[in-house]
């Protein structure tokens, strides 16, 4: 893993909105096939660290190597050239779309005069919702009046159908349910096979600790440290993120 | 009703669509009786398609303008501009270089128009798109500005008489008489079963839910029986006898005895039909129009979506400014003049043809049938009213007050149908 | 017998209109005939719109109020195929075929100038234009030139402001004049204003100044502004006695509908428009009334002399004692 | 540069407000160089404000319409018919009753006027608020309806001349004089020091963070300093001699040799200025503006947290109604008459000067003394054209090119210094 | 507990949507001093359920009954009045607003003479908050720039702060760290003992069982069954929730 450069790297992130130092000079990496969590108590940054590397937001100083190549985002696009697909936080759907219409927007697939083709989007979206969701069924109406958890499947599907190589998860599975948790559990241990690389952004320690490989710690926008899963255990991470306390050191963050 | 309404459903017909044309109907119907038969006739139903054939078409634009929540209230200057400036290329200039009457000039001036629209109206998407001005503001000064500017072009004089080719874009000038617009009518109604029956065709490849062969079949039905009954209908107005008279002695012949001609489908009102289709098409089997819709649902969503969501803004306010060319063609056409008061007030019409036809303001929701179908019953209350011939301004209050009613009756049909 | 005549107004804003349409309809009746009508809202295109409903609706005969004078073209077109006789009423048609009555608007301007020139023959001027895109206000701002030329040659007057009124509207006409006042310090010693609504506007502009009193034009014969003339705040409105304009058009409509020649209608003088279309037409006379023959609008009964008089200081006026 | 931004930081003062001082002060500047110093001077100030007065009254009211993601074209309008039934009652009616003249006439009638304005409003926002009929509808149909039945009211007749207490409310015949101008411009600078010291103790007692005192001084000083400016610039302005001669005329003596006299402040400009006050605390300091506020950032949580939205929505209505009331008080008593066509085109200058003021079409922000500044932008760049004397029709060019500019100052002004 | 009338009861709840019957003949009540969670697969129609019971939505058909007696509950007034406090998944914040406006939404506190007195709700909001999530700073800024978390504890609070009888509260900790979910089971705990009754929709199971009296589970609208959490265990529950089966009586639900 270390001979090769990593699939992403972001030196030093710095972004303030106002007064408030939202990142403050994060560094983090990401090899491929690798599953890396991102967490923090609430309002630590990390929703925000993601965005930079996604293009939603842009940094104050800060650097991110894709490759090992330096290389700058200025938009959502940018990013998705580089492969990197993001499910947001806040889903980021057009709610008066379908799901079918949300999962390949964008993308959409065409018939051989241009057009968009409609029923082969939805024939697909019914292959792909069938892995994450069984119980979905809703194909005609908009996303805006589909529950909550419905709602987070329509955005995890669209994220992970395109090939990406570069995914970012920002809590996936807080709306989910037991179930459909497990499944885009499966869903992730799979797409790390394939040798995807995975930003996790998740608020639960169990979860972090069977799905990822290392974990990166934020508070109040500034990395507490990041550690491999294996040398840690669950109270450890929640040292981390509730105290500040780092495991190896034992150093406790300020601020 | 409960087994009406089960039909329906079994069509899988739009009712909004429906209660658009049963608000008509009614309009229709109560003028038809005040009237004493005068209002549903197949000369009041040409004056009235052609009468609302410019606003309609900017009026499917201005779908995709306040689909994407932004507003265009400069459509009325810029089609007084654009027409002015029509006005002078066929009229002052191209006569200089070609001769009047070339055949040609009619051909270069609407080119020449819809060059400017686009180019004008992708100039305000690009103000609204990129600088991030709000559309309020960027129209408002465009209202100002091109209003004025129309002044400039003549210094507020008008330009007539047009290229006589070019004013049979206007209507009753030009129609395709009986003949053609059978040719088109059948032309169209077998489109539109190949249509249902395609789309039948791929739905059952994708083994989706269809419904019975016989809803199709009446779908089918329908759609020719509308098609046919209109052209029918514009086939039995009759071109006056003077007219005919007049056509012949231009020609240097005489008229034979008894001859009678009708009208047929009017070329403006064929460019309105074929701009309808199109920006059907565009909004529902275009990605841009797939992208429009995701913009006013959701911008952020769009945006992150990897939508350019500043470029469409731009493509969209040129495709408006087309239309406004496309629109300034038919009203100037129509009234054999350009005038630098053409297209006065227009933006509240396009606009209120739009929202009555159900696009809402906040973004997202609308289609093209019904800005079309929007203006219409504008047109038909302004028209009816001119027609029962109330004082002039108890007409306004009217038209004020049943086009709050239309719009209600619209709404309470919808909660009751529960669409 | 059973004739019916179409009237489309232009708009009907303007106060005078409605006294139109009373004549109209009272030399109708007087003949027989029914009147129907519909208000084109300043609108070219719903005119057009207008007339052919008036025609769908089996008018024999039109009387149209021009928006614009060159776009009833259509309309023309479609009466005549339907041998409907037309007159132009107050405003030009460029069309031979249809019969125009009016006051001449080029006259109603040199009458504006003529009675300011006359209350104020030196000094500085302010010319408040109309509405840019009505093509009367620019007959109206020709006809007052042709009379200010000389005096403006020989340097007794100079024109230190100038502004057209968007829509006519008094509002308008106001906050021009102030800013022409303010750009002047009040050095203005007379307003040329092309109607009533206007001079209105300029006379609140004036008054905040203290200046009322000054030589004001208008036209239209508002009972607004007969009331100003009585009050010395304006010099003279130019009355179109709308009654005689709207009777003559009664009668010319029913006689054109009966089948008589254009050319035949009694007082009929052959005529060449600016751009150069030969018509048959009748002109009215427009009188301007200035507080020395107010009594003449109270005569013809066109106003109460207590809405003249109204404010009125006692022997100020003959009428009002 | 990056000193003074650390200095407003300090101060804490709203940036977006300087943007617009700083949009207005260039506009201004700009036009004194062109008059050759004639625009920024108390004679023009003087008219400026009593020209913005009636448009800058209802702006105010617009900016809750607008926050509540609704639309009112119907201001105008209903100007009209308001003004010309106000004329009416106090032209015709009440000298029936009470004779010319009387002093109750001008009470009276603004108080019909109010109610009327408020019924109006009201019975608009209930179609809109429980018959959930769109605003623009709406007000697209009240547009029409008003204006219509403003015609009606007289059959046309312009109503003149209007009651002369009345008139006092419209401008330059009625203003405070120089002692009454320094006693409003005293009480409301203490009024201004007062509220900052004591928003200052509210905070201190809280624990919350409050600025340096030298800053909080500095403010107090920045407002007192304003009000006393403006007072003394209006009390620069002087009554011309001929205006003052006539006052003692008509109580029949002399005017002693040499008297000069200062107008002060207007009392449109007074009542503007109330308007202002109490619109800012309604909306930042009362229930009704929060709720204002909430409904307009999202109107389905504002409704699940208890409040009564649909309500609510009359409530802005009426209000609207209210302030159209005032501002057709203000404009007909300014015109000193009445006539049907009062308020023609209002309705889009005041929904341009709420939206120059940052008012959000999108709802849910937007400030009053933004609206009142952006009617006085407005105004200043139609005032400016008609003084510099350009022809009508390329004034509204550069209006509105202008105005699409200043915005977008504003905009990168914004973005630079990160509010 | 069962001779007093329970605080809630909602009977043979029935809505659809178009041809969606979201909620079918659901009936489930609630104690004083109860927590009784609400649990079932994505789409199966719990927020919709608990929507009528808190006046967003109108039944087709049901009865509600608080505290013995039927009410009709048309709008979210209706329920204010009956103290039914409601969380709402999608939190139902004024985006434009700041913290302290949002908790205060509908309730201001005025000064003597009647005005909003923001420097007192934002006193009141910063002890709050201090309770439920310590890192929160950002009072001044409008809640659309605060973090997922942010929201969702601003959303809390305005619902535990104003003496509620009836609280509803639907996944209130699905995007709250683990200090901060810590926090609201502590609240929960304590509001019970205060003798509040509590509906809580939420996906996590341990959670459930450490904080629930009995459990609801529904699926595609219907209700699987009502059980004591003291009579099952984790995997009952996921039982009921994933495949529809009673853990009583074996039953597996259809459809
Ligand atoms: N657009 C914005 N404008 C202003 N402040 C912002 C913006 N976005 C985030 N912030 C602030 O930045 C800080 C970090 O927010 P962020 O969303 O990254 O937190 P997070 O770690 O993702 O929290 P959570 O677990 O609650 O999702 C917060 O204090 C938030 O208020
Ligand atoms: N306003 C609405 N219009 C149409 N369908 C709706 C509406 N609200 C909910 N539904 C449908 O009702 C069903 C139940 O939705 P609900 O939100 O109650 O699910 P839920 O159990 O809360 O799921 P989740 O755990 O994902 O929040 C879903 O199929 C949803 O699509
Ligand atoms: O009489 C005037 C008319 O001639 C002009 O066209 O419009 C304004 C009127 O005042
Ligand atoms: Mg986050
Ligand atoms: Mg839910």
């Amino acid at each position: 893993m270390t001979t090769q450069p990593p699939l992403v790297e972001m030196r030093n992130m710095n972004i303030a909105f106002g007064g408030n130092h939202a990142v403050n000079d994060v560094t983090v990496d990401l090899y491929p096939g690798e599953v890396v969590g991102l967490l923090g108590h609430n309002g630590a940054g990390k929703s925000t660290l993601i965005k930079m590397l996604s293009g939603a937001y842009q940094p104050d100083s800060g650097d991110i190597l894709v490759n090992g190549e330096k290389v700058t985002i200025q938009n959502p696009r940018d990013a998705r050239r580089h492969n990197i697909e993001t499910i947001y936080q806040t889903l980021a759907l057009a709610d008066n779309l379908d799901a079918a219409s949300n999962l390949f927007l964008g993308r959409e697939l065409t018939t051989a005069a241009g057009f968009v083709d409609d029923d082969s989007m939805e024939a697909e979206a019914r292959k792909i919702m069938a892995r994450l969701n069984p119980n979905f069924k809703n194909f005609s109406s908009p996303v805006s009046s589909l529950s909550g958890g419905q709602r987070q499947s329509v955005a995890i599907a669209r994220a992970v159908y395109f090939n990406a190589k570069i995914l970012i998860m920002d809590e996936p599975t807080a709306a989910l349910g037991p179930h459909e948790t497990q499944m885009v559990a499966d869903l992730i241990q799979q797409l790390k096979a394939e040798g995807l690389g995975i930003f996790l952004i998740d608020h639960d320690v169990h979860q972090v600790m069977e799905l990822c490989d290392r974990a990166a710690v934020m508070k109040n926008g500034k990395l507490v440290g990041v550690v491999k899963i294996s040398e840690v255990t669950d109270d450890d991470l929640l040292g981390m993120i509730i105290l500040g306390k780092h495991p190896h050191t034992g150093e406790v963050m300020e601020g | 009703m409960r087994q009406l309404k089960s039909i329906l459903a079994t069509l899988e017909v739009d009712l909004r669509l429906i209660g658009m044309i049963a608000a008509l109907a009614v309009i229709w119907g109560v003028f038809h009786a005040v009237t004493g038969g005068l209002y549903v006739t197949p000369r009041n139903i040409f004056n009235l398609s052609v009468q609302t054939a410019s606003v309609a078409v900017m009026a499917t634009g201005m779908v995709f303008v306040i689909v994407t929540r932004h507003i265009d209230l400069s459509v009325g200057a810029l089609l007084g501009f654009i027409g002015m400036t029509m006005g002078m290329i066929q009229a002052k200039i191209l006569p200089e270089f070609l001769g009047y009457g070339h055949p040609m000039i009619w051909v270069i001036t609407v080119f020449a128009g819809l060059l400017m629209g686009a180019v004008f109206g992708a100039f305000q998407g690009w103000l609204i798109g990129y600088l991030t001005i709000p559309a309020f503001i960027v129209t408002l000064g465009g209202l100002l500005a091109w209003r004025g500017a129309a002044w400039w072009v003549t210094e507020g004089q008008t330009v007539a008489p047009l290229d006589e080719t070019f004013k049979v874009l206007g209507g009753a000038g030009g129609t395709l008489g009986i003949f053609w617009s059978w040719v088109v009518g059948i032309l169209a109604s077998l489109a539109a079963v190949a249509l249902v029956f395609q789309s039948r065709r791929r739905k059952v490849a994708h083994e989706f839910h269809v419904k019975p062969l016989w809803a199709e079949f009446a779908l089918a039905g329908i759609y020719v029986g509308v098609i046919c009954s209109f052209v029918a209908v514009l086939n039995a107005y009759e071109v006056p006898t003077r007219r005919i008279e007049r056509m012949f002695e231009a020609k240097g012949e005489v008229m034979p005895e008894g001859l009678t001609m009708g009208y047929g489908l009017p070329i403006s009102v064929l460019v309105l039909l074929a701009v309808t289709v199109v920006m059907t098409i565009v909004a529902q089997r275009t990605r841009l129009g797939r992208y429009i819709f995701a913009t006013g649902g959701n911008p952020d969503a769009a945006e992150l979506s990897g939508i350019d969501t500043k470029f469409l803004t731009v493509k969209v306010f040129a495709i408006m400014g087309g239309l406004v060319a496309i629109g300034a063609v038919i009203a100037s056409a129509r009234l054999g003049s350009a005038a630098n008061d053409l297209g006065t007030l227009d933006e509240l019409r396009v606009i209120a043809a739009a929202v009555i036809g159900g696009t809402a303001l906040s973004g997202g929701v609308g289609t093209i049938y019904g800005a079309v179908l929007g203006a219409l019953i504008m047109q038909s209350l302004q028209s009816g009213m001119a027609m029962v011939g109330v004082d002039a301004p108890l007409q306004s209050i009217v038209v004020g007050v049943v086009l709050v009613f239309a719009v209600w009756i619209d709404i309470v049909y919808r909660r009751r149908t529960g669409s | 017998e059973d004739l019916v005549v179409g009237v489309s107004w232009s708009n009907f804003q303007e106060e005078r209109w409605k006294t139109d349409e009373a004549a109209i309809k009272a030399a109708l009746e007087a003949a027989g005939a029914e009147y129907i009508s519909a208000d084109a809202q300043s609108s070219s295109a719903k005119q057009l719109s207008d007339i052919e409903s008036l025609i769908a609706r089996g008018a024999d005969a039109l009387i149209i109020l021009a928006q614009d004078a060159s776009a009833v073209g259509p309309a023309m077109d479609a009466a005549s195929d339907e041998g409907i006789a037309v007159v132009a009423y107050d405003r030009l048609i460029e069309d031979g075929r249809a019969y125009y009555l009016t006051f001449d608007n080029v006259e109603v301007g040199r009458m504006q100038a003529r009675a300011v020139l006359a209350a104020q023959p030196t000094g500085n001027y302010v010319m408040i234009k109309g509405s840019p895109t009505d093509p009367n206000a620019d007959f109206l701002r020709g006809g007052q030139q042709e009379v200010l030329q000389a005096a403006i040659d020989a340097g007794d007057i100079t024109i230190v402001g100038e502004a057209y009124t968007d829509g006519w509207l008094p509002a308008n006409a106001q906050r021009n004049m102030e800013q022409i006042l303010t750009a002047n310090d009040n050095k203005v010693d007379a307003v040329v204003a092309s109607n009533d609504g206007t001079a209105g506007g300029a006379v609140a502009a004036l008054t905040a100044q203290g200046m009322e009193g000054i030589a004001v034009s208008g036209q239209d014969g508002d009972h607004a502004a007969l009331n100003r003339v009585a009050n010395g705040t304006q010099t003279v409105s130019v009355w179109k006695d709308a009654r005689e304009l709207g009777k003559a058009a009664g009668e010319i409509a029913v006689a054109l509908a009966g089948g008589t020649a254009l050319g035949d209608i009694e007082g009929t003088v052959a005529w060449t428009s600016p751009a150069g279309t030969s018509m048959n037409a009748t002109f009215l006379a427009p009188v301007p009334v200035t507080r020395d023959n107010l009594n003449a609008v109270v005569d013809a009964g066109w106003i109460e002399k207590d809405a003249l008089c109204q404010g009125v200081a006692a022997g100020a006026v003959a009428v009002c004692d």
